[in-house]
């Protein structure tokens, strides 16, 4: 009897599952639930959000039939990406409803990275998060906890615990990424926000990145809508890519693209081929720049980059003759040298030799609200976003630890808001110049990121706390020692997104259904928790994510019905806004230097670098038997996050090493064979691919493969962890170096 | 079998197969009293379950011992037995899928859904086991009859195996006796 | 006049994104491991540097004289009033001799209902609702063109007057309704 | 290039070994219910183990045959659903009526074959094999009907033979299954190639099941005879196909399972048997169906694999 008691009061009360429903039960009971099941009519819905299988935040409509997404379409409202939406983007579903997700906050039982989870309430897990990260604060100070994310709407509340702590070290992925062009824009333009308009090029020149193997689809319909409407595309890159099948493919040498481009400036400016009104009105130092460059001969560029001298100066001409409806694309991915961003920065010079600034073909500063309100007659279409005020946070004490934001040194120009991550990993284990003892981690997984796998891992194991927050039991939730369940982005609504380009754009994340596992949570309440269990409730005045986008709402008058209705909100009959389509001489009032002007010779960078202008750096070459080991994406994955979705897995589940047919015939080397890719340090198995499609100095393997979690079931070991082979190399201003890394191949 | 007796191994069953939970683990022994007086089973599966018991004693120590078992059978990444019968029933693999719908549609006809605060998935083991505890207690034997014979067991057989070949202590075993209880075999 | 549904594929549009690929699947609801549509790299070939390859969406071209329809013991493949290739799965026993009859390897079993399984230009999801297939729809590239050939306003019509197509494996005489220009690839 | 994302290359085989063993299993049936009821029907005194053993053979491979099909289809329980849709253009559809009734005759003979030595055996009581043989026959003429039965059943058991060719002929996009008689379009040469090789393994399976008995020359003969044209049929088959068809894995099976074991051993060792050893049978016709199966796989993997 007291069992039984035991037993009713434990599975009825507080821990059962079901609740007895009142006045349904005798009613129905009587039915056969299996036809009654049947006979039930079907619920539809479409809601649209946004999406997150990569971070572009594309515009979706997520279809609902009885509570569950059957199928995910684009958006039809949105004319950029005109209800289109890729492989990884249609595979939502397969995420959604994986078994293999977390499920619960679960806390570390075992040794570090032994897999020995428990599973704890949330509740639990803040306690112990909150507690630990106290008595690092106590201990070491408040600097001595990082953050690191992704980029997205989750920053906001994720870095909101490490501001309250007095950290400066909050670091976005950038480094990892494309953070030269973001680094090669502002000290250009004062902004980032620069956009290209392929759509209308008639003329585009890519320089390493891939938009149809990375896609981001509003883009890469533009540039697939340029081609079909006969544009021209020339494509530089080792390897024959997609993109490349689609164009003209120039296989340059590795680390030499800048040659490349400064041979270009060196044509145009020989042949008078420039823009020069364009160079006067608008620019500050080109002089400097043609000094720079008066050396630069196709001949020498020849030399470097293995482009012939016919090609390089025809490219010129091409560009040329196609101005300024002709564009040289700004590169969009890791970057090749340590000083990446000089040549970001001198592609965007010599586009600006193209005159190709704010008109349709070229590139133009993003139409948001901010930038619209300073031009009288569009004022009117700037609705700007309400901000959600936070008292404001404590001054860190201590600077960076990667040293961004230091005058005189380039990290000066590292932008602040993404830090070089890959320092992390150096300062946990040299404890220079001080120790971090804590790593929160949101919905990032630096142990297949920061190069060199090896090395981050030895840096988990000297932290004292390590805290992931995850959807799946990524390589670094494995090693953490509390793992927090996020919710898909289906599953949860997220402040308002600014998307905006030639006219304003706002796109809502907005839940599609009910958490599949419903202890798993949106970001913004997380950390809203996390915050009040730490006693940081003033940082989060908000009640839920409803009032957050309330409060964004307010001053636009813009309804939130709006989104319900269609996803997203642009001002009504405002036309693609270039300042310069009309008046070729139009000021170019927007922009965000302090001269006024675009920089082709930056005082900033000057101050940093002692480079005002870029410097051409020759780079070593492989040596004989060496190959340079680059990286790219796939279209069916995105970096290291995609690769155990079902769907997506089982298109892609693995990855070569693709060598040049005749590089692979010396070595003995066929399709098919293992072989044994050696970095000196580290060396790692993998499966030939032998092809024409590449440069004979060059070997290539997608990254994201290979991953060390056992955990991530279908992706776990398959195919060849690039991020192994390639040391953890900051560059200049901390980027992190992908394509500097030479190996040596052998049949296994 | 008494009405009292099957709503009490339901619900026995239906507390080891839902996530640990400190009461469950505290009175582990007296479940195992009660499979042993109602299901008559190989001595080498109570022997297994007693030893648990006394290499575990009840505390933070037996439910460490219970999740470190629970997470990889159940829960996490490389799951032994996903405990979701929509991904056995439904071929895809995949959560939610009909069999989790209908088997919710059974709850509603019969009065039951599931609590909102802590919300699981329709198609639990855990969960239908509750159901049918509820079922039992209430004397709706049709009902019973009904969702055995169209959900649990075809759920049961195809997930009880994968549990009791994962040779889990407490779980393997619990599995063998649900086994010889409700499949008739052992 | 009777309807002609038919597909343009603009190969040089291709990106191989397999965007097509996967809303299939979800569309279809077909089966993990198996696929409707399939866009596979056909090369790379040439040699260093001057080297090609595209990719070739692949699926059930829709046959007007379709060795599938002949071949079907059961008549579950079949013609609909529409004019398109359609499989009755009531009908179908999974003989699979419409598998080695097609010759653009387009069916498959489904291993979910043991019948033969193809694409159906999303018949009964989408074209009876006046939407295109969703294939078309999520096309990345946009090289997927589709409406009623015998519309001769419509965007394939228009398309193959002023272009040169082809069809896949002529030399069967299976007219398929599907139509390649490979202008730029190869 | 690995653009290896995107799905895989489908199984190019689609109908595999279980189909192969149905087809040769079908043409042993036909073979052997053709080798039991001719001798029946034509030869007065005919080897009455002969006759048994052809009309024992043929339901139970018959029987097997389609067990294996109906395995191999995706929803095997359905099958029935061939017999009430039909598709009068489809040469399955018509193959399933054929090899119904010729299922259904093939029993009826065999049973009417068993009554009879039933009724054999207890007319004679081991007084020696030719007693025992006379006796069957005449218990065979005393059952009434069995000589129809046997008129009607060769007729089914030709077109059963026949028509595992015509199964395969029938697949237009195939040009390995459809290659036509060289110089006559529109003559599907797999159905001839089928119906010879099925009396050949057919004839043999009989004469293997028969054991030992008196003379088997004209068998012998007859089974020399078939392996001649059925070695001309193939050198015709390789001679107006590709060379592909018969490259890779599949170039033992021919050369080694279909032209060695199959046709030229034989045709040796039947040789020699009919002038030296007239009882031996064991060697030679097991090589022949051996062959036989041989030869269904080549052609079913054959016409699949290089398209």
């Amino acid at each position: 009897m007291q069992r039984r008691q035991f037993l009713k009061g434990a599975l009825y009360g507080t821990g059962g599952t079901l609740v007895a429903l009142s006045g349904l039960g005798a009613a129905t009971a009587a039915l056969n639930p299996r036809r009654a099941a049947a006979a039930a009519p079907v619920s539809r819905k479409t809601v649209y959000s946004s999406c997150e299988m990569c971070r572009n935040q594309c515009p979706i409509a997520v279809k609902v039939e009885n509570g569950k997404v059957v199928k995910i379409d684009g958006n039809p409202n949105d004319s950029a990406f005109g209800g289109v939406i890729c492989a990884r983007g249609n595979s939502g579903p397969s995420l959604l409803y994986d078994p293999e997700r977390i499920k619960k906050p679960m806390i570390r039982t075992g040794e570090r990275g032994s897999g020995k989870f428990k599973e704890v309430s949330w509740d639990e897990a803040y306690t112990y998060i909150a507690q630990k990260l106290k008595a690092v604060q106590e201990q070491y100070g408040g600097e001595a906890v990082a953050q690191t994310s992704h980029i997205g709407p989750y920053d906001v509340f994720f870095q909101t615990i490490g501001k309250a702590i007095g950290s400066p070290n909050l670091f976005s992925h950038e480094a990892t990424c494309p953070m030269a062009r973001i680094i090669g824009l502002n000290t250009t333009f004062g902004t980032a926000a620069i956009n290209a308009d392929y759509a209308n090029t008639k003329y585009l020149l890519v320089v390493g990145r891939n938009f149809f193997e990375g896609i981001h689809v509003a883009q890469t319909r533009a540039v697939a809508k340029a081609l079909s409407q006969g544009t021209k595309m020339v494509v530089l890159d080792p390897r024959f890519s997609v993109l490349a099948a689609k164009g003209e493919w120039l296989p340059v040498k590795g680390a030499t693209d800048l040659a490349f481009i400064m041979a270009l400036a060196n044509v145009l400016i020989d042949e008078k081929l420039y823009d020069e009104e364009f160079i006067k009105q608008y620019t500050v130092g080109f002089d400097k720049w043609a000094a720079q460059v008066q050396d630069k001969t196709p001949a020498w560029a020849a030399e470097e980059t293995g482009i012939s001298q016919d090609t390089i100066i025809r490219v010129a001409r091409e560009l040329a003759q196609a101005k300024p409806h002709s564009l040289i694309e700004y590169g969009w991915r890791t970057t090749f040298t340590a000083d990446d961003f000089q040549l970001r920065r001198a592609i965007m010079i010599v586009n600006m030799m193209l005159g190709n600034f704010e008109v349709p073909g070229g590139y133009y500063q993003v139409k948001d609200a901010g930038t619209l309100k300073k031009v009288p007659a569009m004022a009117a279409y700037a609705k700007k976003l309400g901000p959600v005020k936070v008292p404001p946070f404590p001054k860190p004490k201590k600077g960076r630890i990667d040293g961004t934001g230091e005058k005189g040194t380039p990290r000066q120009l590292t932008p602040i808001a993404d830090g070089a991550v890959g320092q992390i990993t150096e300062t946990i284990l040299t404890g220079k110049p001080y120790p971090i003892k804590a790593w929160l981690v949101h919905r990032f997984n630096p142990v297949m990121s920061i190069g060199d796998t090896e090395k981050t891992l030895a840096a988990i194991k000297k932290l004292d706390l390590l805290v992931t927050c995850d959807v799946y039991m990524s390589d670094t939730a494995y090693n953490s020692d509390v793992v927090l369940p996020e919710c898909t982005y289906l599953e949860r609504t997220e402040q308002v997104f600014d998307m905006s380009g030639l006219t304003p754009k706002y796109v809502l994340r907005q839940q599609a259904v009910d958490p599949v596992y419903a202890d798993t949570k949106p970001a913004w309440q997380i950390y809203k928790e996390l915050g009040e269990k730490m006693g940081y409730g003033q940082y989060f005045p908000y009640k839920d994510i409803d009032d957050y986008v309330e409060r964004q709402l307010a001053p636009t008058g813009i309804s939130r019905k709006v989104f319900a209705e269609k996803g997203l909100w642009t001002p009504a009959g405002m036309k693609p806004f270039y300042v310069r389509s009309g008046d070729a001489k139009a000021p170019l009032t927007l922009l965000a230097t302090k001269s006024k002007k675009i920089e082709i010779f930056s005082d900033a960078v000057q101050e940093a670098t002692g480079a005002g202008v870029p410097v051409y750096v020759p780079y070593p070459q492989p040596g004989e038997g060496e190959f340079r080991l680059i990286e790219g994406k796939v279209a069916v994955h995105t970096n290291v996050g995609t690769h155990n979705v079902p769907v997506l897995h089982e298109l892609m589940s693995e990855n070569t090493l693709w060598i040049n047919a005749q590089s692979a015939a010396k070595l003995g080397i066929k399709t098919g064979d293992t072989l044994i890719i050696s970095a000196g340090k580290y060396e790692h198995k993998g499966t030939a691919n032998v092809t024409e499609g590449i440069r004979p100095d060059t070997v290539f393997c997608y990254h994201g493969f290979g991953q060390i979690s056992p955990q991530l079931t279908r992706a776990f070991g398959k195919g060849i962890n690039d991020n192994k082979l390639i040391p953890d190399q900051l560059g200049s201003v901390g980027n992190s170096i992908t394509s500097m890394t030479f190996v040596k191949v052998r049949k296994a | 079998m008494e009405q009292e007796t099957a709503e009490e191994l339901y619900l026995s069953f239906a507390g080891i197969f839902q996530r640990p939970r400190p009461d469950i683990a505290r009175h582990l022994e007296e479940l195992i009293d009660l499979w042993a007086q109602e299901i008559s089973s190989s001595e080498k599966v109570f022997s297994e379950l007693r030893e648990f018991c006394r290499a575990f004693p009840a505390g933070e120590v037996r439910e460490n011992a219970l999740w470190k078992e629970y997470i990889p059978l159940f829960e996490t990444g490389r799951v032994e037995a996903p405990p979701y019968a929509s991904v056995y029933l439904d071929r895809d693999g995949l959560v939610l899928g009909c069999e989790a719908e209908e088997v919710r549609k059974f709850y509603l006809s019969l009065g039951y859904g599931l609590r909102s605060d802590q919300r699981e998935l329709p198609d639990h083991l855990g969960v239908e086991l509750e159901f049918l505890a509820r079922l039992a207690g209430r004397g709706s034997w049709d009902a019973v009859g009904s969702f055995r014979k169209s959900h649990l067991r075809p759920f049961l057989r195809a997930i009880l195996p994968k549990i009791r070949a994962s040779e889990r202590p407490v779980y393997s075993q619990a599995a063998e006796l649900l086994a010889s209880w409700q499949l008739g075999q052992c | 006049m009777a309807k002609h549904y038919a597909m343009v594929i603009q190969l040089k549009k291709c990106l191989g994104c397999q965007a097509c690929t996967v809303a299939c699947k979800f569309e279809n609801k077909v089966p993990d491991g198996q696929y409707r549509t399939k866009s596979p790299a056909i090369g790379p070939s040439g040699t260093y540097p001057n080297v090609k390859v595209f990719f070739e969406k692949q699926a059930c071209q829709m046959c007007q004289d379709a060795p599938c329809v002949k071949v079907c013991p059961t008549t579950a493949s079949h013609y609909n009033k529409d004019g398109l290739v359609l499989i009755d799965s009531h009908k179908c026993v999974g003989c699979k001799y419409c598998m080695t009859a097609c010759p653009y390897d387009a069916r498959f079993i489904n291993k979910n209902t043991g019948t033969a399984d193809k694409c159906t230009f999303c018949y009964d999801t989408r074209l009876t609702k006046g939407e295109k297939p969703a294939c078309v729809t999520t096309c990345v590239g946009g090289a997927l063109l589709f409406g009623d050939a015998n519309d001769p306003q419509s965007e394939v019509a228009r398309y193959m007057a002023t272009h040169r197509t082809e069809v896949r494996k002529a030399q069967f005489g299976t007219r398929p309704s599907v139509h390649y220009d490979y202008e730029g690839v190869k | 290039m690995d653009i290896t994302w995107g799905a895989g290359a489908a199984n190019p085989v689609i109908w595999g070994w279980l189909i192969a063993v149905y087809l040769f299993l079908a043409g042993i049936a036909g073979g052997a219910f053709l080798t039991a009821s001719l001798t029946d029907l034509f030869k007065k005194n005919g080897q009455a183990r002969v006759i048994r053993s052809g009309a024992f053979l043929a339901p139970v491979a018959i029987i097997v045959g389609l067990g294996l099909l109906v395995f191999d289809l995706g929803r095997p329980l359905s099958f029935w659903k061939l017999i009430f849709n039909v598709n009068f253009g489809s040469v399955m559809s018509i193959g399933v009526f054929i090899i119904s009734i010729f299922t259904v005759l093939s029993l009826l003979y065999a049973y009417l074959v068993w009554t009879s030595v039933k009724v054999g055996s207890k007319v004679q009581v081991r007084v020696g094999r030719a007693a025992n043989e006379t006796a069957a026959t005449k218990a065979a003429g005393t059952v009434g009907g069995r000589g129809i039965v046997a008129f009607l059943g060769a007729l089914f058991a030709l077109g059963t033979a026949t028509y595992t060719g015509f199964l395969l002929s029938a697949v237009s996009t195939n040009v390995f299954w459809s290659t036509h008689l060289p110089g006559i379009a529109g003559v599907p040469f797999l159905p001839f190639l089928f119906l010879v090789s099925a009396l050949s393994t057919g004839l043999a399976a009989t004469l293997l099941g028969a054991g030992t008995c008196d003379d088997l020359t004209v068998y012998k003969k007859i089974d020399i005879v078939l392996i001649v044209i059925e070695i001309l049929l193939v050198a015709v088959l390789y001679a107006s196909v590709r060379a592909v068809f018969f490259s890779g894995n599949l170039a033992a099976l021919f050369w080694l399972g279909v032209v060695m074991i199959g046709l030229i051993l034989p045709l040796l060792l039947s040789l020699y048997g009919v002038s030296r050893h007239k009882n031996l049978v064991l060697p030679s016709c097991s090589l022949v169906v051996i062959g036989g199966l041989a030869l269904r796989c080549f052609v079913v993997y054959a016409g699949q694999l290089f398209k």
